[in-house]
């Protein structure tokens, strides 16, 4: 049974055709059901097309050279600049940095913010659902700093215990890191009601948007955060690229954190000062292309609409939700609809996720198995890993029945007596 | 709008330049740079007491936008207010100079507009006028 | 008066071919001059090819899923850091870290190093021909841990003056960071005996070899340095990629830099366990499809063969001298032929930089103008600013004279009178 | 070389471990696990005075290809010596799982065998013997 596109705001078989790779075999030359887009997504025809415009067109390197490609290159790159300031409804495009992912947007403030400002018994609030790129560098730099780290509760269906809040954001919470969707839960956090608080209180609120982005959780302003980090190449993106929100008066009181052309105003033998936003956070030759190229991949989820998007993703999740759980041992870790986004992860009793995940990819489905860099999580979870179905704009009904038929083969191959 | 950014009337300001030197007693004088190219302004200006520019000077080295864009500046601004001056936009000093610059040149080009706003911002400053809030919401 | 090719080790007029961007007339219909090599050069054919390959064929992300499609891009991103491996004769391909440029390369050793080893009193060996990116960022580690910075002087040709080596190279000097070849003053510096007496006294060298790789000035073993950064854009590779290369035990020795996924063993809630090489040094999501394109740039310089590429480039800098000279008032900086890779900065009396490059452009002709990230020389030169010609594999003959003619109309257009 | 990594071979050592459990008294005992996936493999071996491996034993927890290959490793090496054993390399203990691995697999079916190394090395340095050195000029 297949009723991909029928119910959708737009037409998923329509769709599919934009994404080149969706229509090649497997090597094996079975049909690929990539449900791994919580870890990347892929790339529609547009964006891959943008990438060869720009290297055969105006190749050049960025604000540096006068002449023709040199102003083509650092027109267009302005341009998608400005795309993802108007996408994350920033106030100034200056605002937006581009740095190579989500984790070196993340290390950027831990390093430029934190080393700066953070001091011997303050506090950063996080919780034990975050991807270690949200969590190891507040490590490295709390260590570093004498502070402080705790930890916002979760409740027994994975969600931030917002009850508990009060215990943990204190008058020396100077910072609030904190996922506006876990990669393996799929749960959706409240972030205007955290932001709201901890602003309060006096504290900075840093949004990990790597998974919310593509799925529309996008505004900087709506509800209003400090900082909001995310990767171009989960929204469709190239790899290589990633966007660092941060509001112009902190980014203004940071020190700049990577060193080298650019983010300079003036050089000396012995000391340099620094330049405007956002040249001092964007050291040397920064991704160009890829930026560009990220451009594209806006205006491609745009031109879809992301509520669209959103409506598909949700149709499959439930499906997903409402099939899977019919599989006897197998069991979905996180909450419910109602709290989630297009990710389910799952253990299925007998099965371990590193079986599961290579006897899906044996029937063509791609998932994803281990601790999708959160073993804290998986600690609380109380397993090493699990395995994760993760959907996008370009999946069909037919591919979560797929897995669901692939997950009760590798059931059998391991019931074979 | 010109597309030769050395026609005449900027080759012309650059090796004539219009008020070039130095006031006796400046009411306001400041500089800047522009570190990617070593462009230099040096701006003087004498203010009359009804807040009109008497007499703009300017002094720098550089490029020839950037020194005859300053050349231009100063001929355009004397006569004006500082009302008027803070109504000054960028683009209106883009067109001042009758070429299309690209937005790595822009920067020569505006490199004296940028001078003379920080001028009237501090003279704002000086007599405790509030000045116009720079984006965000503070 | 063209003699393209005619010497060259390889057909030069051919190899053109392979640059889709050198064929396509600029907006005006002129055709691209493209002499502003140094800053980023023209892609071939085949890296554009391999990036589309990568993301039609076999995007996913790396060393995570167990499906089909993880497996195919992480061989091919392994392959790419063997290749990296073996163009520089690096021992092991462990030593062989992505990042995302010369500058990210250079930040990472100057703060994962610099942080853990530099103590107060501690000396770093610089120069002032260096470019920013080699310059700034010892300036913030040493200010942080009081080390001190110290300058080999440059003779009066732009050379390092390494009569004076001794009285700046001291017990106390715990590493030298030097350019292979500068990036304006054209200078190939003898790292090889630098390397060797630094060694001598127990100090690191690191070599900013971003403008020497694409002349094949590329070896980690003859001669034996410690460090050695370069950028994939600079060598006919994508931008958003670049290779640190560092030796085993002092990256063994040194903490991770960014922190994230993939860098970590063992994530607990309040500290971690790092992983082994290189993965330490690979937080988050690596630019995947840049890295398996700088390993088809490789393949591509490879297959001309560096002495041939050294050779015809040799050829293009030495007329572009001789010529360049025969100008009035044009004056060239740094040192002689014998010294020189393909790079020619100049001044030109009466014309600055910036009205040079803008009428250079005018006939085509892509050059670049300004302190090219290197202010601290530029003082040292006198000078503002600088025009900029630099060669790649692709330039002819006849480009020189369209950069000599160019040159000539600009000084008319300064003299009408 | 089975392209079946699930074949009857892996399934009947996942199943049906040889030696899962643990000695008396072994000579040496270590383990380790690969945080990506939390298999863990704990090896316990008995030499005798000859440096022949008398016995072997595993236990751990983790995949069918780490477990059954725990289980293969300890099945082969038996009557081995440690000489034997120090030349044993990663693709001779692939080859023994009869099955081909992709990149990211190779880590679950050589975590035995890395133990493995570890303990051969430990035995080394005990009795101060060289131990080989590891790449690198050092
Ligand atoms: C000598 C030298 N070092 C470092 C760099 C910085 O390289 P990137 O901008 O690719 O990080 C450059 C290029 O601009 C260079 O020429
Ligand atoms: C929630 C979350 N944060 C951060 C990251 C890190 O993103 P990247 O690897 O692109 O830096 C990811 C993706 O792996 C993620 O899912």
């Amino acid at each position: 049974m297949s009723n991909a596109g029928l119910d959708s705001a737009y037409d998923v078989a329509a769709v599919r055709q934009d994404f080149p790779i969706l229509d090649k075999p497997l090597p094996g030359g079975m049909p690929l059901v990539y449900l791994d887009n919580g870890a990347t997504v892929q790339k529609p025809r547009s964006v891959i097309e943008k990438l060869v415009e720009c290297y055969e067109n105006y190749n050049a390197n960025v604000h540096r050279g006068i002449h023709s490609l040199g102003d083509q290159v650092t027109t267009e790159l302005e341009a998608a600049r400005e795309k993802v300031r108007a996408l994350l409804g920033a106030d100034e495009v200056e605002e937006i940095l581009f740095t190579s992912g989500t984790t070196m947007s993340i290390n950027l403030v831990a390093n430029a913010w934190g080393r700066k400002f953070l001091r011997a018994g303050d506090e950063l609030l996080l919780n034990e659902m975050e991807h270690h790129a949200n969590l190891v560098p507040w490590q490295q730099i709390a260590h570093e700093r004498g502070a402080k780290l705790r930890f916002i509760p979760l409740t027994a269906d994975g969600r931030l215990d917002l009850t508990a809040l009060d215990d943990v954001l204190t008058d020396r919470t100077k910072l609030v890191a904190v996922t506006a969707m876990s990669n393996v839960l799929g749960t959706i956090n409240p972030i205007g009601e955290i932001a709201a608080r901890a602003h309060a209180r006096g504290a900075l609120v840093l949004v990990d948007a790597a998974q919310s982005v593509p799925h529309g959780l996008v505004n900087v302003n709506d509800p209003r955060v400090d900082f909001f980090a995310f990767s171009g190449h989960k929204v469709y993106g190239p790899t290589g690229i990633g966007v660092l929100y941060g509001r112009r008066k902190i980014l203004e009181a940071m020190d700049p954190f990577l060193c080298g052309g650019n983010m300079i105003r003036r050089v000396r033998k012995e000391s340099s000062d620094f330049a405007e936003l956002p040249s001092k956070f964007e050291a040397g030759t920064i991704p160009i292309a890829q930026a560009i190229g990220l451009g594209a991949a806006i205006d491609y989820v745009q031109g879809l609409g992301f509520e669209a998007i959103a409506a598909h993703e949700h149709q499959l999740t439930a499906r997903a939700f409402d099939q899977l759980q019919q599989i006897p041992g197998l069991q979905i870790v996180g909450p419910g609809l109602a709290h989630r986004g297009s990710i389910v992860s799952f253990t299925v009793e007998g099965v371990h996720p590193h079986d599961m995940a290579e006897l899906l990819d044996r029937k063509g489905v791609a998932v994803r198995a281990g601790h999708h860099c959160t073993m804290p999580l998986h600690e609380w979870l109380g397993v090493t890993a699990t395995t994760r179905a993760s959907f996008a704009l370009y999946n069909t009904h037919a591919e979560i029945d797929a897995l669901c038929e692939a997950i009760q083969y590798a059931r059998q191959v391991f019931r074979r007596k | 709008m010109s597309d030769d950014l050395y026609d005449d009337y900027i080759l012309d300001h650059y090796e004539s330049p219009y008020h070039r030197g130095h006031l006796e007693q400046p009411t306001i004088a400041h500089e800047d740079d522009n570190p990617l190219c070593g462009d230099r302004v040096h701006l003087e200006l004498l203010v009359d007491e009804h807040d009109r520019i008497k007499e703009a000077w300017f002094d720098g080295h550089g490029c020839a936008i950037s020194q005859a864009s300053a050349s231009i500046l100063m001929k355009d601004i004397e006569g004006k207010t500082l009302d008027e001056l803070r109504d000054f936009q960028a683009k209106q000093m883009l067109d001042l100079l009758k070429v299309r610059l690209t937005a790595a040149r822009q920067k020569c080009g505006l490199l004296s507009f940028k001078v003379l706003k920080t001028m009237v911002y501090t003279l704002d400053e000086r007599k405790g006028a509030m000045s116009p809030t720079q984006g965000g919401r503070g």
